[in-house]
């Protein structure tokens, strides 16, 4: 079943999130994809976030697709104007491409081209809705398409510290809802108790909410999230949890995957970000039992 | 024949850890029983069955396959695989009726000297109770106690 | 005189010269050689070694230095890039960085070196005229000055020969030639490299310690020598006076230092307590509770790296007695055997008694005449000491440029910190020259094909001096030896790694047509290649020879079984023995490098460690775990001596962004590793959003320093007035008002080190007390400081600063673990109470800041993530622990990696500096190769055998098996990791891991049994 | 009518059937059989007669078949395909059908796993459907499975179990099917706790008409003890006994949970009526046939009809 | 492949006690890849025989040797030259090894080394599990390309029993049930309607219900 009868039929999704290269050498990639066909429902591939230029994601949301996987792909307006996106976004229908996250795009600063001029011709809300627009034939100059796309598209709430925080990316999820967001992911999961919480709040929203599931290499990156991102909430005992464990890299797919188990009665489905180790997915869907 | 027993024990060493341990022990001068007799292997993923159950064939009265700490093996996972491996001779050693007890497996670091020095002591002591391998040739137990 | 100009050729200014011969001038030597650098190395003694050679056994390993060293000694000798001037001293030099040109002399040796074997039959006939002694020494030695000299030669005293042509026709060489003149002339070269090392503190002046009455009293040196296997009495411990063994040896410290005594050096010479305390440790490991051992001493200074552990060690485990106390004097009644020695203690003013057979006074170092003589005539600035003074900051760079100093030049210090600076030295003085590549294998005969030659086995077995001679009789074992089959020549060989055994051996190769060789002797792990190099060269594929390790493995191990030990030799004599005859040429393997270097670490030691490797051509990346370059240092503001520390590593970062060939990565974790040296794959998770970038390397280097400790002790972040001293430092610079109104100031020295959790001296903490004492007295005179203390230790030139301290009035305080300083909040102040140790009472000082010495450790968690990620040992408290800590002290235990900074150990910013310079030049060794030795121990598939059944592709834990188009397991030799797995799990049997065949392990099995059965 | 059933009577009459089950003695004890008869005689339509239930060896249901025909019940001859290959089976078929017995019910079997033979070969010549196949091309085209043909073929009623609860869930209407197409005139459920999730099955056997096709008896089983339910919910294979009836009888004293355990029972019999294509109820209460009566009663089930 | 294992040492033991000397003859065909039968697998058990021996005053001499196939007769004539000087001969190779060993050597008595398992696939290194039954007249072509006959515990051809749950088989936790592998397979591939179809009941004869079964390829045959 597809990604998108799945979110309808209320079925549990899980996606896993791999980068496209800083380069044309695409074999990891391909057979990361390989490797997990199957075992997980899509591959979300993510455009030059954080600002590194890298191969884009509408070329390896096709490459996933050749792989029969289904690719879910990110779309923002930092590098593109209306009509570059507008292009890329029927290319990737035309291309087997169904599913979009709208995401917000990080600043430049810690990019790999500091010297980039950001675009930012639409806001976030004004490109789901040009996504809306083209679903039904029409593009964002009011002209009449010769074939419309059909298209799913998803947005992201960002990680936040306290309750009003929380508020502003509700309200801003909202709205992208309003325009036609059908499905959410939330950031990393590191506090259950915290999740539910937000899924009580988050049940409003009317879509389904799939998890940010976050692979911690090692003790250093645990501590590193800590100190530098006080919304995601790494609990000092998960810290220890890592730092007492014999093997600390495997800790940290127990931990992903026990995370995975958590959520599964709790929400509608899992996206799995493992930064680059991609060939851990498997070990954490074992130990999630997925 | 027990009084005057001096059971010789076989050791394979990983050249990374284990062995560097040894030298390690001799550089700090730390004394352990001579009846251990290292061979270096460059990971103790290298010791097959068949050396290990060879040195009881040739008359080893104890073996011990000695690798690197969990996580540290240089080659991954060579240390682990050498675990598996070590449990199942011992329980090939048992069938045979050597007995399981005349081989172990033991992890330590490069830096552990002390911690192979004693091993070496207890491997002796503990085989020096469990007595002669029940397969040293009959040659052998016919000729005087053996000392090592 | 032959005046000879200008020997170089057309790039004369691309060389280094290195001045002095010694351990620190060999290493700088050997760094710049193996970096295809040109050197020309010149030292005045007639042999290369310096003082180290003359020592029986080094801290803290307690190894024999003939071991550790004569292995660089020789390799010295072989390397094509150095030139080797001996009995050459400098006579002046001329021009400037780049270009200079330098006179010579060399004096006359009278012995041809071409034509000299060291046969010493000279030696022999005309004793009196052969020199060999080291002079040092003034009662006689009865040997060379040490059995692995370079050059392995003799060196004739003309005056004193009474008949030269008997001693012309005693030489079977014909080697003696009387006609030498020496020479005199000049060469040129870009940089030039001081390392003429120190002399040693003459005691005779000092009446009260009888030293030149008494012959039971003697220096350290003397009694190294003594203690030597190689020295006058072949390692008797005997008295002088009686030579019967002495049954209480005393040491007196700090004879010629720290200002103590009539013309003593106003610094602390560094090492010498260790010194004595190895010098303790060996005597009773030797004889145990035959000899009682007693050192005298004013402050313990063992501050080095994992040192305060020997120093428990001695105490407690060896039993050795340590009394703080300076003796009074040695005296010696007429009727009355021992030496009397008198001195008092803090907690008595009785003056106390005691009598001991041989004392032994620790004498300090100091710049020799000659050499103060030679460093003036270079035109460097000199300190009152007679010390070349360098840049705060750039500790080998003195006054002049293009002139660079290391070791006991710079101030006196001990082995790891001479050679680190040596290798600094190397980085600095070979930076602007060219390599000069050459043919390595240029001068190898060809490999002899012994394929279908019956075998040949040549066993030798070395002594190791007593280190294995002293345990077992290595003439049985060689006897035994003979007795195993295919054993051709079996024979003892001395000290087999020295270059005068390795030529006997290579020339037994080559006379008995040997085929396989075993060497009895110690690690393979240390010294397998050095004999495969050996055979090499006699013209055997250098996989043909097996080491039965009979001295880390029976000796060393079984000192008090020596019948025990000398079985267990045998039986690993006749295991390598069997082992070699299974053994076959071997081809190795090799594969290009990658020359980037990944730096982890971004403080002043990587970058200096960064800047020196990019300017050198090399791209480097640092990846600093943080968002900002700097490191600690960027809270500390002066230093000791005043210097101001922000300008310095505010530079260093305009300097390191700024570099084409270095890239930052800043708030970069380290999460995966992979690959081998030459070759590595580091991931790293970067930036806020943590994307997960590979970078690809060829050598990786630790600088990742070390964390500020913050025990929770003595109110520290309870009360206001209580700081650390890193503190007090940015008080100094930013509030000096605040400072200003402080009346009372207490510091406490060693709080959270020299403790049962933390046993280890933080080294950096009596330098910043003394620095902040100073600064504080400095905004207020009237400020009453005291410092209470367990040891000071300010060693090397802090002493002076120490001294002033003390001058000026502040008041020092010794307390004991017994009795720890107490304190108490007092509204904003705090009470301080703590015992006087010579009152004998408790005082109470009501103070408005109390420092806390609270010095530097590891980062436990970042260490041991890195630890696991690079697989590198630590230290127990977390510190990451180098290959040798004596000679190779910034060198990790895995190839390809290297430690510098406070991540090796706490230090300060200038010796940080000379490590993170050393890394630099111990990274271009491998750097400088184009490509990596992969070695021969490869996993080989017989396809006749192989099932194709992919079991080995499964077990290998890098991927490599493969199953080829013919249907078999391929394992690609340059992809092999050679650990053997498949090997070991191969149904079929069809997989071989070279060197470590089945056959040769089963051999190994056979023969350890052979006896048995026979 | 497609056989002298009487069961088959029952069920076109259009009466809603009931039956029950009686396993045979571990030995020679066929007073045993009759006992266990005589409590459900005049209480139910057909009584199930088991063959080597859970692969324990017991006297045979052929024989323990006749002894209650001899007695003048309808015994509802059960036949695994575990222990014999089709000659035994069809052999046995033609023998028991000479007995007058016409109702059989065709099964698969227990695995000799969970029996006191785990060491016997499971033959398995035939599953279930095949043997459904076989008993309905006996009847109807006078064959035999070789293709010989029978003279004087057995009109056999042919029942076949299927189990709503197993996995997967949406293969158990579509196995149903294929029993239906191999020729079965009715069906047996596995005994149902799980009212909701059998709804669920039934709305699928509805959707494809299968309640039309064949004639579907429902399964209880009354629970003697919260520790029965437990070891249902958790130790059988694919039964589902949902965690609020554990703790249901959980709930009574040790003596009272019996009583629960029939009233639970009874009600899931009220629930199970109102559900579109129920023909029957099949009561299994192993070793508790004394019981059945009061089950039948309650549930108002009786008195029989006469057909 | 044919898979295999070791006997249990004691049996073996007991097969060659009364032997002085013996050939231990491994193949190096699928026993090898399943690690029952290999040049190391023969290694170990000649050393272990001779060990168990040795506790009881008996020496035996053992040579080893380890043919490409001990199927083809070809290879069996490898041991000529060491069969003469041997009492007896164990075999670490099938069925199929044994008897064709001691059909050549008829002289000499022939044991098997281990007992063989079934016909099977590496489900991964060290695993290897049964996936077919050599029924002679295969079925995966209706069943989504996996074997109800090897791999259902009742080899139920139409459809899983009452006991499968979970996807696993009512026999063990550690069992998949095959016709849930099937059905999910069939699903995947859209193929859901092949299951109604009822797969009649079998013919065993080519199974081997119809006697020892044997190939003949005229072509070829000599």
């Amino acid at each position: 079943m597809s990604f998108q009868k799945r979110l309808l039929a209320h079925e549990f999704v899980v996606l896993a999130e791999m980068h496209t290269p800083k380069g044309v050498n695409i074999s990891r990639l391909v057979t990361d994809a390989r490797r997990m066909k199957g075992r997980i429902d899509a591959i979300v591939v993510p455009d030059m976030d954080n600002g590194i230029m890298r191969m884009s994601a509408l070329a390896g949301g096709v490459l996933m697709q050749q792989q029969g996987v289904e690719a879910i792909i990110h779309v923002y307006c930092r590098d593109r104007n209306r009509m570059a996106l507008q292009g890329d976004i029927l290319a990737a229908h035309v291309l087997g491409i169904q599913n979009l996250i709208v995401v917000h795009s990080e600043d430049m600063s810690q990019s790999d081209h500091i010297e980039a001029k950001p675009v930012y011709d639409l806001t976030e809300v004004g490109l789901v809705e040009v996504i809306q627009s083209l679903n039904k034939g029409k593009d964002m100059g009011g002209f009449d398409l010769d074939g419309a796309p059909s298209l799913t598209t998803g947005c992201t709430i960002a990680s936040y510290e306290d309750d009003r925080a929380l508020d502003v990316e509700l309200d801003a999820a909202r709205k992208k809802i309003a325009a036609g967001c059908s499905f959410v992911i939330t950031p990393p999961v590191f506090d259950l108790d915290r999740f539910i919480t937000f899924m009580e709040k988050a049940k409003g929203l009317g879509v389904p909410v799939i998890p940010t599931i976050f692979l911690i290499k090692s003790l250093a990156i645990a501590q590193y999230i800590a100190n530098s991102e006080p919304g995601a909430h790494i609990s000092d005992e998960l810290i220890r949890r890592i730092r007492k464990s014999p093997n600390r890299d495997t800790e940290g797919i127990r931990i992903a995957g026990e995370t995975i188990a958590a959520v599964k009665n709790i929400a509608q489905g899992v996206m799995i970000q493992t930064l680059g180790w991609e060939h851990r997915l498997p070990s954490i869907l074992d130990v999630a039992g997925l | 024949m027990m009084e005057n027993f001096e059971p010789v024990i076989v050791a394979f060493c990983c050249h990374y850890c284990a062995y560097t341990a040894a030298d390690m022990a001799g550089s700090q001068r730390l004394e352990y029983s001579p009846n251990v007799k290292i061979i270096r292997v460059p990971c103790s993923g290298k010791v097959d069955a068949i050396h290990i159950i060879k040195a009881f064939e040739k008359g080893a009265d104890g073996v011990y396959v000695a690798g690197c700490l969990d996580g540290d093996c240089h080659f991954k996972n060579g240390n682990n695989r050498a675990s598996r491996r070590v449990e199942y001779v011992q329980k090939y050693l048992d069938e045979i009726g050597i007995g399981s007890e005349r081989l172990e497996m033991v992890k330590m670091s490069a830096g552990m000297g002390y911690l192979f020095a004693q091993i070496a002591i207890d491997m002796t002591e503990k085989i020096r109770k469990l007595g002669p391998s029940p397969v040293r040739p009959l040659a052998m137990q016919a000729s005087q106690p053996i000392a090592c | 005189m032959v005046e000879i100009q200008n020997m170089n050729g057309v790039q004369g200014h691309n060389k280094v010269l290195v001045i002095g011969g010694g351990l620190g001038g060999i290493r700088t030597a050997l760094d710049l050689a193996e970096a295809e650098k040109d050197v020309i190395l010149v030292d005045k003694a007639y042999a290369i070694g310096g003082l180290m050679t003359q020592l029986d056994r080094t801290f803290p390993t307690n190894n024999c230095d003939l071991c550790t060293l004569s292995p660089n000694l020789s390799e010295s000798g072989r390397k094509q890039h150095i030139e080797l001037l001996t009995m050459t001293s400098v006579k002046g030099v001329r021009g400037d960085k780049g270009n200079f040109t330098v006179s010579l002399e060399t004096a006359p040796r009278y012995i041809n070196l071409d034509k000299c074997t060291a046969c010493g039959e000279c030696h022999k006939h005309f004793p009196e005229c052969v020199r060999f002694t080291p002079g040092l020494d003034h009662r006689a030695p009865t040997c060379m000055r040490y059995p692995q000299a370079i050059p392995q030669s003799f060196s004739v005293d003309l005056e004193k020969c009474s008949d030269i042509n008997a001693l012309i026709k005693v030489c079977p060489a014909g080697a003696i030639s009387p006609d030498d003149i020496g020479r005199k002339f000049e060469i040129q070269c870009g940089s030039i490299v001081l390392s003429a090392g120190a002399a040693l503190f003459d005691p005779s002046g000092l009446d009260y310690l009888g030293y030149s009455v008494e012959p039971d009293v003697v220096t350290n040196l003397e009694y190294e020598r003594i203690m030597s296997a190689s020295g006058p009495t072949m390692g008797q411990l005997v008295r002088p006076s009686n030579g019967k063994q002495p049954k209480k040896v005393a040491w007196i410290q700090c004879v010629g230092s720290r200002g103590l005594q009539k013309g003593a050096a106003s610094y602390c010479s560094s090492a010498c307590c260790m010194i004595a305390l190895k010098e303790a440790i060996v005597t009773k490991e030797r004889f145990q509770d035959d000899i009682e051992t007693t050192i005298f001493y004013m402050d313990m200074r063992t501050f080095g790296k994992d040192y305060e552990l020997y120093l428990e060690r001695a105490k407690n485990k060896h039993g050795v007695r340590l009394i703080r106390s300076r003796p009074h004097s040695i005296l010696r009644d007429d009727n009355q055997d021992g030496l009397r020695l008198s001195y008092t203690t803090d907690d008595t003013s009785e003056m106390k008694n005691e009598d001991f057979d041989m004392v032994v006074l620790s004498t300090g170092f100091k710049i020799a005449d000659d050499v103060r003589e030679l460093s003036l005539k270079m035109g460097l600035t000199l300190n009152p000491s007679g010390f070349a003074v360098t840049e705060e900051f750039s500790p080998v760079e003195t006054s002049r440029p293009g002139i660079y100093v290391c070791g006991m030049m710079e101030s006196p210090k001990d082995i790891p910190e001479t050679m680190a600076q040596a290798s600094a030295a190397a980085c600095m003085a070979g930076k602007d020259l060219k390599v000069s590549l050459k043919d390595p294998d240029g001068d190898l005969p060809p490999e002899r094909d012994v394929t279908d030659e019956a075998l040949r086995i040549g066993v030798f077995i070395c002594d190791c001096g007593e280190n294995i001679g002293g345990v077992l009789d290595v003439l049985e074992i060689a006897e035994y030896s003979k007795s195993l089959p295919n054993v051709v020549v079996a024979e003892p060989q001395g000290h087999g790694c020295s270059r005068q055994s390795i030529e006997q051996i290579q020339k037994s190769i080559v006379e008995n047509g040997l085929n396989r060789v075993v060497i009895g002797g110690c690690s393979p792990r240390t010294h397998e290649a050095k004999f495969q190099e050996a055979i090499r060269k006699a013209g055997l594929n250098k996989y043909l020879v097996e080491i039965a390790n009979i001295r880390d493995q029976a000796t060393w191990v079984h000192a008090h079984l020596p019948e025990k030990a000398t079985r267990k030799a045998k039986d690993l004599m006749r295991m390598a023995v069997g082992a070699v005859a299974e053994s076959h040429p071997l081809k190795d393997h090799s594969l290009p490098i990658n020359k980037d270097v990944l730096v982890v670490g971004g403080g002043v030691t990587g970058m200096t460690t960064a800047l020196r490797l990019a300017d050198q051509g090399f791209k480097v990346y640092i990846a600093e775990k943080t968002n900002s370059l700097g490191g600690m240092a960027k809270n500390i503001h002066t230093t000791l001596s005043g210097s101001e520390v922000r300008p310095f590593v505010d530079n260093l970062i305009e300097q390191t962004k700024a570099h084409a060939n270095i890239q930052v990565i800043t708030r970069a974790i380290i999460v995966d590793h992979s690959g081998m040296p030459g070759m590595f794959k580091t991931g790293m998770q970067v930036g806020p959003q943590m994307f997960y970038r590979t970078i690809q390397h060829g050598v990786t280097i630790l600088a990742t320093g070390a964390l500020a400790n913050r025990p929770k002790q003595y109110l520290l972040g309870e009360s206001e007035a209580v700081g650390t001293q890193l503190e007090t430092d940015t008080l100094l610079a930013d509030n000096p008002e605040t400072v200003k109104s402080w009346d009372n100031v207490v510091m406490i020295q060693c709080v959270g080190s020299r403790i049962p959790e933390n046993p280890n001296c933080s080294r950096i903490c009596c330098q910043a007390a003394i620095k902040n004492a100073l600064q504080i007295r400095k905004l207020n005179p009237e400020t009453r400081i005291f410092v209470l203390y367990r040891d000071m230790r300010t060693y090397g030139f802090q002493e002076e600063y120490y001294l002033e301290a003390r001058k000026q009035g502040v008041i020092f305080v010794r307390y004991s673990l017994d009795h720890l300083p107490q304190v108490q909040a007092v509204g904003k102040q705090v009470e301080v109470t703590f015992t006087d140790p010579i009152l004998g009472r408790a005082i109470t000082v009501t103070a408005d800041r109390l420092c806390l010495s609270t010095g530097l450790i590891a980062d436990e968690d970042s260490t041991e993530d890195l630890a696991r990620i690079f697989k590198l040992p630590r230290t127990q408290d977390g510190f990451f622990l180098e290959d040798h800590v004596k000679l190779r002290p910034v060198d990790l235990p895995v190839p390809g990696f290297y430690v510098a900074g406070t991540a090796h150990s706490p230090k300060t910013i200038r010796e940080s500096v000379t490590q993170a310079q050393a890394v630099a030049s111990r990274a271009q060794l491998l750097l400088a190769r184009d490509a990596i030795n992969l070695g021969a121990a490869v996993a080989r598939v017989d396809s006749t055998k192989c099932a194709a059944c992919l079991i080995c592709v499964r077990a290998c834990p890098f991927d490599v098996p493969f199953i080829n188009a013919d249907g078999y397991s391929e394992i690609d030799p340059a992809k092999c990791h050679g650990c053997g797995l498949c090997a070991s799990e191969c149904p079929a049997k069809a997989i071989q891991l070279m060197q470590f065949e089945d056959d040769r392990i089963v051999a190994k099995l056979e023969q350890l049994f052979e006896r048995m059965v026979a | 009518m497609k056989t002298e059933s009487h069961l088959e009577k029952v069920l076109v009459s259009g009466n809603l059937a009931v039956t029950s089950e009686c396993g045979p003695p571990r030995g020679c004890l066929p007073d045993h059989v009759r006992e266990k008869g005589g409590y459900l005689r005049g209480v139910v339509d057909a009584i199930n007669v088991t063959d080597n239930q859970t692969a324990m060896v017991r006297m045979s249901s052929l024989a323990a078949s006749v002894l209650l025909k001899q007695e003048g019940l309808n015994p509802l001859y059960q036949m695994v395909t575990r222990d014999r290959n089709r000659l035994a089976m069809q052999a046995d078929i033609i023998g028991a059908y000479s007995l007058g017995i016409d109702t059989m019910l065709c099964l698969s079997g227990d695995h000799t796993q969970f029996g006191d033979h785990p060491m016997a070969a499971n033959v398995h010549d035939l599953d279930s459907i095949q043997l459904i196949q076989m008993v309905k091309a006996m009847r109807d085209e006078g064959k035999f499975q070789g293709g010989a043909d029978i003279k004087g073929p057995p009109k056999m009623f042919i029942g076949a179990a299927a189990n709503p609860f197993a996995d997967p869930f949406e293969l158990r209407v579509l196995r149903l099917a294929k029993k239906v197409a191999a020729g079965a005139d009715f069906i047996q459920t596995q005994c149902i706790f799980n009212v909701d999730k059998f709804e669920k099955w039934m709305e699928q056997v509805r959707r494809r008409g299968l309640h039309k096709q064949v004639y579907i008896l429902a399964g209880v089983t009354p629970m003697k003890s919260v520790g029965a339910a437990r070891y249902m919910k958790n130790k059988v294979p694919g039964m589902d006994v949902p965690q609020d009836l554990v703790d249901r009888m959980g709930s009574v004293p040790k003596e009272k949970q019996p009583e629960e355990g029939i009233t639970i029972c009874i009600e899931t019999i009220d629930r199970l009526k109102k559900i579109e294509g129920i023909a029957g109820f099949h009561i299994m209460a192993i070793d508790w046939e004394e019981k059945v009566k009061e089950i039948v009663d309650r549930a108002g089930l009786l008195p029989r009809p006469q057909v | 492949m044919i898979t295999a294992e070791r006997k249990p040492l004691e049996e073996l033991i007991e097969y060659v006690r009364p032997f002085k000397r013996i050939l231990l003859v491994g193949c190096n065909e699928c026993v090898t890849v399943c690690s029952a039968g290999g040049r190391k697998e023969v290694g170990l058990l000649a050393s272990g025989l001779k060990m168990a021996l040795l506790q009881s005053g008996t020496t035996i001499e053992i040579r080893e040797h380890t043919l490409e196939r001990q199927c083809d007769p070809e290879y069996i004539d490898e041991l000529l030259p060491m069969i003469d000087g041997v009492d007896a001969v164990m075999s670490m190779a099938c069925g199929c090894g044994v008897q064709e060993v001691a059909r050549r050597y008829k002289d000499k008595p022939v044991f098997p080394a281990l007992n063989t398992k079934f016909m099977g696939a590496s489900e991964r290194q060290g695993v290897w599990a049964e996936r077919c039954q050599g029924c002679g007249n295969c079925l995966l072509g209706m069943t989504g390309g996996i074997c109800p006959i090897a791999r259902c515990s009742k080899r139920l051809m139409n459809g899983p029993c009452g006991g499968s749950v979970t996807g696993k088989c009512e026999i063990s936790k550690d069992v998949d049930c095959a016709w849930q592998l099937i059905w999910d397979r069939l699903k995947a591939l859209g193929l859901e309607d092949q299951y109604l179809k009822i797969i009649p009941a079998k013919d065993w004869r080519p199974a081997g219900g119809g006697g020892p079964r044997k190939i003949i390829r005229e072509d070829l045959a000599a």
